[in-house]
């Protein structure tokens, strides 16, 4: 066991969100640019062909979807002026608003959303597929309407209209073109509050404002700034020296937030995260000898000192996991089997294991010095146990090749939620979703037919105090079982100057545009 | 022998580096001794200052580990390196020297087509790409290194053995019926021997910054507790912990700069023609 | 009037060498056009007080007692700035080796400007047309191409000219000239010895003239010095010192000369010839390589044939650039001739190769010229002498007891096998290698320049002991020299070679004295000390 | 071809001969290194599609499928290569898959940052180590060339990320004279000479970071060369013509002292561009040595191509011109080519 340490009292604590959330005071100024950091490069920014963080950053200004997410995930307008949902959750009407604009000055109408929905995102954007296979029919009886028909009730339908995962793509620009060679792709256009204007290679990526954009007023500032800056210790310098206002999210390195969060006129929030319910855990690859005794896992779920880890690499920031569902998704239940950190416990459930020395190979994430430092400290837990461990070296085509060959004992990885269990969570454990090749598949093999059919069930649930009940027993079968080893729900701090206001409001963060950020300086 | 050292400590510079550099290898032999627990253990609280807590006399890095256990570790790892990639960079350079130099024509063309081949590709750039290929570990380093550093080494054997061919000595040989490799072997690498041994020096010294490069940039192997390492992971705290960074910066420094200025000692020692001749 | 004096001088040698000075009590005067030659063996100090008279000592040498006087200006002490104007002005130098004592990357016409630079004489323009009468003086062929030419572009003679040139631009008063022609050959040594004398007369330059032939001091010096390990043993006219030395070394210096005086012609049994070789061809390409580079092609030996019997030595005798080396490393098979036959008891091994080249080639042995260069540092004279008997099989103690053997034969005593080549004279580096060609029982020698490196004292005692060698293991030998003297007093039969091809050949009475070719004629006059050597031939006959 | 005597005394033609059988040289072992370079690459384990499938948020075996057959993965080996060189031979490299941009243009937009980068690096280095070797040969054996070469021992002995690291700490941070990364002052926009000087601040540090490092070769190089050199007859002749020391010096010894530089200059060349790609890396300078860093970590094969072609072409180019310069200079190769 670690020497006493007297962790706890340091300094850590005092960080915890003391701050107020910058609340929606004084009258809004307009004018003035946005300095933010963007990490990595963006391999592009059309939103519709490409989805990782960066592009869903810059594509949030750019592209807009039907709805918008607060920070408890209910739906607000958008694009949508209203909408309804039949008595059978089947059919979904959107009413759109009125006189919206593309950026080039043609119109936006239901045959965008058409178009949007069921021929561009459903042939490159390989999650709505899956959505879009619950969708029996889409009508556009008026330009302002349009009407959804499901095959079944699907509950977390209603949560798929943000812009990451819906952005509404001009057809009179697509239609009929090859979308991923179309040259549009490098002079993206949306309905957004912000318009591109250019991209210099390694350098940045600056939007205008968009000067007809239908909410009156809005948005307030002139232009943002996105500056790429591949070095984490380069960004921090850049924040500090005032070229940039605003710290996203792991751009960071987690040991410079509590001297930055010193910093005078700097603000910080870990909000903005709750619709993607990042969760951080190990695969465990079941397969291999000796992983597929029960004892053996658990007796690593209670070896990993997830506390020591929150406090001594991710500065306090965010939660210890209970099991596979992040506190911020919905159908989230707390009190599953205790998987706390005890290392007797765990010296004792491998002592009646089948383990007898086998090395295990940890296989860390390769993005930045907290994921190394984090697979450092798993093999010194391990060890402390008195099971032999070894961290295998890689970079990020490396780990990709080793998860989709199943060529690992432990992995560490982190995945989205989406808001919902039937959105990101069950394709973690369904067992037909096991097929080896993509880092987002059952990718531990967990075969379990009994919750496999209860997430079939809860998913097509009209009533969500059926899906609860449902979801809750899911978790404890799968607790039990520790088919992986869960480590933390991810808390990546926004850092902005306090001056600047609003940055962030929704569940989507800074990836939902900056329409209502306002620079309160002089 | 004697005058190889008076004419060796005659360089001031030389005398320092022989000096700090028993160190390092003190400290390399002596690190599994005095710091007996694993380098990765964490012990502390992170960011311990140094000369706060006298148990851990230069404080813990980002995850509480003992830094100087570490750096002491460290050492070994270094030099480790150094020495062998050294040592393979010369078991292929110096046969190839050899060879381009004694049978010149066709081969010595061939052979030095392949060394200027190998040294147009900038050599970093080739072993970030050598790492990359063979997962990083501490074998595929040293071969990576020794891969991109044995051109200069056949560069420098082969001007030697093109000039000790012609001299009357060697024909003198040939005439008394010495086979070539005979030749070789006996007569003509002993005298080439000085200042490849003053390159040797050299390349151990560029081995080390080799290494720390490529494990400041990830690519080292990740079990291993080196300097490069050390510096690399503290690179992103540098501003709340800068001396994590410093330290095994200056260890690196202290133990490059030790061996370069010995090589100069031995180039002044081995080559006399250097040092002022008397009348 | 004397124009320099130097009174009981004594330059210190730095710490841990051989000895403390490198000359002492050194005294002499220098009068006005008057040449002073300072003769003596290598290492004796003779370059010393030259370079100490202008001040260009080497690093860690210093004057430590004494002083110089130069047109009664005491200039010993005198700091770097007040001895610039007399360096080049007032005093000037010339050196030894004319290859390199030229800037490789300056054009020659500008490396003569330069003394008037530094000595603020002259305009540009004119600077140009005073190096361009120079060079006439001096005796420059085509002195408008030579003004523009780069060093390596002239030959050894014509750089040494160049250095003269330099040496006279500002009408010094004293020229001191540090064995400026040993590194030339005797032709065109004979021409810069008449040009220096010619200077000397139409500009009244005092000379100090440094060397170790006497035969040059024969011919050109007015007074002579003899000095030995650091010290002056004798002065004096040049008539007194040559005919009438007083030093006993002296005496012992005059006798090492070789001259061209008649040996007894022994009759060679006329027999097989041993060694016969029929003309041999060889040529060398240099610039070839580069795909574009155009190919110079030198043709080293052309048309060589000559025939070698038991216990005969033939000498092959020319200037640099002949292609008698070429010869001999053709004979031995270090260099792969062209054409043409080398025959050794019937069997030709001009193009045998592997084991029966090795076998064949163990009949004939060579002695080289560096000591040096000759032996290897880094083997012990044991390895050295015993290293080819074991490679033909012999065991290795017979292989050591045949070694300590040769060291008796040639001179030196067992103890040393085990020391180093370092630790070893010129002299006795050449009695290894000697001893190392005999390991082997060779039944021929070749001598490529084996003695041209050693001073004239050694050089008497090798040639000695080569001859005695020569009889008691009845041996044949290939002696290859560019000096004439050396191969009179050694060899039976002479061949003479021109550019690759032989201009003369036989026995070495009528070779010397009376030859067909005039190229041979020629070589002979321009031998220096001829007068000399008759003169002595004289005194000696009537004591 | 007839070549009038007087052509080749000046020796014009045979540096232009030179520079032909050069060339031809070169172009060998540019193809050579395309071959080399991609077997070595495809050598690595994880191809560009898994990577691509990675960024993407999301991705099934379908997605996988089309990206490797977009981007010609699934052909065999040696067609992709002859695809490759034919390309390469027109300059086109080929496609960038992360990027979604050719490579040409990718490194085309990145070179001059690098060119500058090591281009000022070298003429940094070169001048101050060259000077330092003077320097230190003139006070040699005193104080003075101890102190001169363990200061630029200094240099060559620390790693070159750890000096790029402690001066943006230094300079950047605590004192705040420099900026401490990147290639101009983003969104300020300059025009003009504010753009040049903006720049020039920006390039201060990489580039004497990545000078000061190669600065100790050129002057343990000249150091000893001037040593040597000083030895050599025709200096005791320059003496003997009463030359003043600064003379003999600048015009006979330093200029034979510098042919072995210029050829150090040459071998240097490929060095320098490796220690480009960690100065860019920490001072994120926006230069093909980054670029080369990322792409390897994203597998991204064009482009790792792309830039070890342009930086093996920059490193011969770089030797022709320094074998050019020490044809010219010394007279001796070139009048006898």
């Amino acid at each position: 066991m670690l020497k006493p340490i007297n962790l706890i009292a340091s300094a850590m604590l005092a960080l915890a969100l003391a701050s107020p959330l910058a609340a929606q005071d004084g009258t809004p100024k307009s004018g003035g640019t946005l300095n933010v950091v963007i990490q990595p490069e963006p391999p592009s920014l059309m939103l519709g062909l490409v989805q990782n963080g960066p592009t869903q950053m810059v594509g949030g200004d750019i592209y807009e979807s039907l709805l918008r997410y607060d920070s408890e995930l209910q739906p607000e307008g958008q694009l949508a002026e209203s909408w309804e949902i039949s008595e059978d959750g089947i059919t979904y009407t959107f009413k759109l608003r009125e006189g919206v604009k593309f950026h080039d000055g043609t119109p936006f109408t239901s045959a965008d959303v058409e178009f949007s929905m069921d021929k561009f995102l459903r042939e490159s954007h390989s999650r709505m597929r899956t959505y879009m296979e619950h969708v029996e029919s889409i009508e556009t009886p008026d330009d302002l309407t349009v009407i959804f028909k499901l095959k079944q009730p699907f509950g977390p339908f209603i949560g798929i209209f943000e812009p990451g995962t819906a952005p509404m793509i001009p057809k009179h620009i697509y239609e009929g073109t090859d979308f991923a060679s179309n040259p549009a792709n490098n002079t993206p256009i949306g309905t957004g509050p912000f318009k591109f204007d250019k991209w210099e290679k390694g350098s940045f990526i600056h939007l205008v404002k968009n000067e007809d954009y239908y909410m009156e007023g809005k948005p307030y500032i002139d232009d943002v700034y996105y500056h790429v800056i591949p070095d984490a210790a380069s960004r921090a310098v850049a924040y500090e020296t005032g070229k940039v206002d605003v710290l996203p999210g792991g751009s960071v390195e987690n040991f410079d937030v509590p001297r930055m969060q010193a910093m005078e006129n700097t603000c910080i929030t870990d909000k903005g995260w709750e619709y993607f319910g990042p969760l951080s855990w190990m695969w465990v690859n079941s397969d291999n000898k000796p992983l597929d005794d029960v004892k053996v896992r658990s007796a690593i779920m209670h070896a990993v000192d997830r506390e020591f880890a929150k406090n001594a690499l991710w500065n306090g920031l965010g939660k210890v996991a209970t099991g596979p569902f992040s506190s911020s998704t919905r159908f989230w239940d707390g009190d599953t089997p205790d998987i706390t950190f005890d290392p007797e416990k765990a010296k004792a459930l491998l002592a009646e294991s089948s383990y007898n020395g086998e090395k295990i190979r940890i296989l860390g994430l390769p993005y930045g010095e907290t994921w190394q430092r984090w697979a450092e400290a798993v093999k010194q837990n391990l060890s402390e146990i008195g099971m032999d461990a070894e961290i295998v070296p890689s970079d990020v085509a490396g780990w990709n090749q080793k998860i989709s060959d199943r060529d690992f004992d432990l992995a560490f990885t982190y995945l989205y939620q989406y808001g919902d269990p039937a959105l990101g969570v069950s394709r973690t454990y369904m067992g037909s979703n096991a097929a080896p090749g993509s880092p987002w598949n059952n990718v531990s093999n967990y075969q379990n037919p009994e919750t496999d059919k209860l997430f079939d069930e809860a998913a097509l649930m009209a009533n969500p105090e059926d899906r609860k009940a449902a979801y809750k027993a899911v978790q404890d079968l799968i607790v039990a079982d520790v088919p992986n080893i869960w480590m933390l729900e991810l808390g990546f701090p926004t850092i902005y100057r306090c001056d600047i206001k609003n940055p962030v409001n929704t569940a989507f963060g800074v990836n939902d545009g900056f329409r209502d950020v306002w620079i309160d300086r002089d | 022998m004697k005058n190889f050292w008076r004419r060796f400590s005659y360089n001031r510079g030389a005398v320092i580096g022989l000096f700090i550099l028993t160190l390092v290898i003190l400290t390399a032999i002596l690190a599994p001794f005095v710091f007996p627990q694993s380098p990765w253990k964490m012990v502390q609280r992170p960011f311990l200052p140094p000369f706060t807590d006298n148990a851990l006399l230069l404080g813990t890095d980002a995850l509480g580990r003992n830094v100087i256990s570490g750096l002491a570790h460290g050492a070994y790892v270094s030099l480790l390196v150094g020495l062998v990639s050294t040592i393979v960079a010369l078991a292929i350079g110096v046969p190839i020297g050899a060879l381009a130099g004694y049978f010149a024509g066709r081969t010595d063309d061939a052979l030095m087509r392949f060394t200027e081949f190998f040294q147009t590709i900038p050599s970093f750039a080739l072993a970030i790409v050598l790492l990359a290929i063979f997962q990083p570990s501490l074998m595929f380093v040293i071969i990576a290194i020794s891969i991109v550093s044995w051109p200069p080494v056949a560069r420098l054997v082969r001007g030697e053995v093109l000039s000790l061919r012609t001299r009357e000595f060697v024909e003198a040989a040939t005439l008394s019926g010495l086979g070539n490799t005979q030749i070789i072997m006996r007569h003509i690498l002993p005298n080439a021997l000085p200042p490849i041994i003053v390159l040797a020096s050299l390349m151990v010294a560029q081995a080390i910054l080799l290494e720390s490069s490529l494990s400041f940039l990830g690519l080292g192997d990740p079990n291993i507790m080196s300097w490069g390492y050390m510096i690399g992971a503290a690179r992103t705290v540098i501003r709340t912990a800068w001396w994590l960074s410093f330290l095994p910066g200056m260890a690196i420094l202290l133990t490059v700069l030790s061996l370069n200025l010995i090589g100069e000692g031995l180039n002044d020692a081995l080559n006399p023609r250097l040092t002022r001749k008397t009348q | 009037m004397t124009l320099l004096s130097i009174r009981d001088l004594a330059i210190a040698l730095p710490v841990g060498a051989d000895r403390i000075y490198a000359a002492q009590n050194i005294n002499f005067d220098l009068a006005a056009g008057e040449i002073l030659c300072i003769v003596g063996e290598s290492g004796s100090g003779k370059s010393m007080s030259a370079n100490a008279v202008m001040g260009l000592l080497p690093e860690g040498v210093k004057p430590v007692k004494g002083n110089i006087t130069f047109d009664g200006r005491e200039i010993l002490g005198l700091s770097e700035a007040e001895m610039l104007p007399l360096r080049g002005g007032r005093i000037s130098m010339i050196f030894q080796e004319p290859l390199s004592a030229l800037n490789p990357l300056m054009r020659v016409g500008a490396q003569i400007a330069e003394v008037f630079e530094a000595h603020g004489a002259l305009s540009k323009s004119e600077r140009r047309d005073r190096a361009l009468k120079l060079l006439e003086e001096v005796g420059i062929p085509d002195p408008q191409a030579a003004i523009r030419a780069y060093p390596f572009q002239l030959s050894g003679g014509q750089r040494q000219r160049v250095m003269i040139a330099m040496a006279l631009a500002l009408e010094p008063d004293i020229l001191i000239a540090d064995e400026p022609t040993t590194a030339l050959d005797v032709t065109t040594q004979a021409q810069i010895l008449k040009l220096i004398e010619d200077l000397r007369k139409s500009r009244g330059m005092a000379v100090i003239f440094i060397t170790h032939d006497f035969g040059v001091v024969a011919d050109i010096a007015d007074r002579v010095i003899v000095m030995q390990k650091g010290e002056i043993v004798e002065t004096g006219t040049a008539d007194e010192v040559l005919l009438k030395p007083q030093h006993a070394y002296t005496r012992a210096l005059i006798d090492a000369i070789p001259r061209l005086v008649q040996r007894v012609d022994t009759e060679a049994d006329q027999g097989k010839p041993l060694l016969t070789v029929e003309n041999l061809e060889k040529t060398f390409s240099t610039g070839a390589g580069s795909l574009f580079g155009k190919r110079r092609v030198v043709k080293a030996v052309q048309n060589v044939s000559f025939e070698l019997f038991a216990g005969e030595t033939i000498g092959i005798v020319g200037e640099s650039g002949s292609g008698k080396s070429t010869v001999g490393r053709c004979i031995v098979r270090l260099l792969d001739p062209d054409a043409g036959r080398v025959l050794m008891d019937g069997v030709d091994i001009s193009h045998l190769a592997g084991a029966e080249l090795r076998d064949q080639r163990r009949k004939l042995q060579m002695i080289f010229q560096d000591p040096y260069s000759s032996l290897n540092p880094r083997a012990r004279v044991s390895r050295i002498l015993t290293e080819g008997l074991i490679a033909f099989g012999t065991s290795k103690d017979a292989a050591h007891a045949k070694a300590c053997e040769l060291l008796e034969m040639v001179g030196l005593d067992a103890s040393a096998m085990k020391r180093f080549p370092h630790e070893f004279s010129g002299g006795q580096r050449q009695r290894i290698g000697i001893a190392r060609a005999l390991a082997l029982d060779p039944s021929i020698i070749i001598a490529d320049e084996a003695v041209s490196a050693l001073d004239v004292s050694i050089q008497a005692q090798v040639l000695d002991l080569l001859a005695e060698l020569k009889t008691r293991l009845n041996l044949s030998m290939l002696f290859i020299t560019h000096d004439l003297r050396v191969a009179a007093r050694i060899c039976d039969r002479i061949i003479v070679m021109q550019k690759g091809k032989i201009v003369e050949a036989g026995p070495v009475s009528k070779v010397l004295h009376d030859p067909d070719s005039a190229y041979t004629r020629s070589l002979l006059d321009a031998i220096p000390g001829q007068e000399y050597e008759r003169a002595l031939a004289l005194a000696e006959a009537e004591v | 071809m007839a070549r009038t005597d007087l052509n080749t005394r000046t020796g014009a033609d045979s540096v232009i001969r030179f520079i032909l059988g050069r060339l031809v040289k070169a172009v060998f072992i540019l193809l050579a290194i395309l071959v080399f370079n991609f077997l070595l690459i495809h050598a690595a384990p994880g191809d560009p599609a898994a990577v691509m499938a990675g960024e993407a948020g999301a991705a099934d075996e379908k997605f996988l499928a089309d990206l490797r057959t977009r981007f010609g993965l699934d052909q065999p080996l040696y067609v992709q290569l002859f695809i490759y060189i034919k390309g390469a031979v027109q300059f086109d490299l080929g496609y960038s898959f992360r990027q979604q941009m050719s490579v040409a243009e990718m490194i085309g937009d990145r070179l001059p940052a690098t060119l500058l980068l090591t281009g000022v690096a070298f003429v940094l280095s070169l001048v101050l180590g060259v000077a330092a070797g003077v320097a230190a040969s003139a006070r040699q054996g005193r104080w003075g060339d101890t102190i001169i070469s363990t200061f630029a021992l200094l240099f060559y002995a620390t790693p070159l990320f750890w000096v790029a690291l402690m001066a943006t700490l230094v300079f950047s941070v605590w004192l705040g004279w420099l900026p401490g990364f990147g290639y101009s002052t983003i969104g300020a926009n300059y025009t003009g000479m504010a753009h040049v000087l903006d720049v020039a601040k920006h390039l201060v540090l990489p580039a004497s970071t990545l000078g000061l490092f190669f600065m100790a070769i050129y002057m343990r190089m000249t150091r000893a060369s001037m040593l040597e050199v000083s030895r050599l007859d025709f200096v005791k002749t320059a003496r003997a013509k009463g030359l003043k020391r600064g003379v003999i010096q600048r015009r006979h010894i330093l200029r034979n002292a510098l042919l072995p530089v210029i050829t150090l200059a040459g071998l240097q060349a490929g060095q320098i561009f490796g220690g480009a790609i960690l100065t860019e890396t920490v001072f994120a300078w926006p230069g093909i040595g980054r670029l080369m860093f990322e792409a390897i970590n994203q597998r991204d094969y064009n482009v790792i191509l792309g830039v070890f072609y342009i930086s093996a072409a920059m490193v011969l180019l770089f030797n022709l011109i320094t074998d050019v310069v020490y044809v010219i200079v010394d007279p001796r190769i070139r009048l006898t080519t």
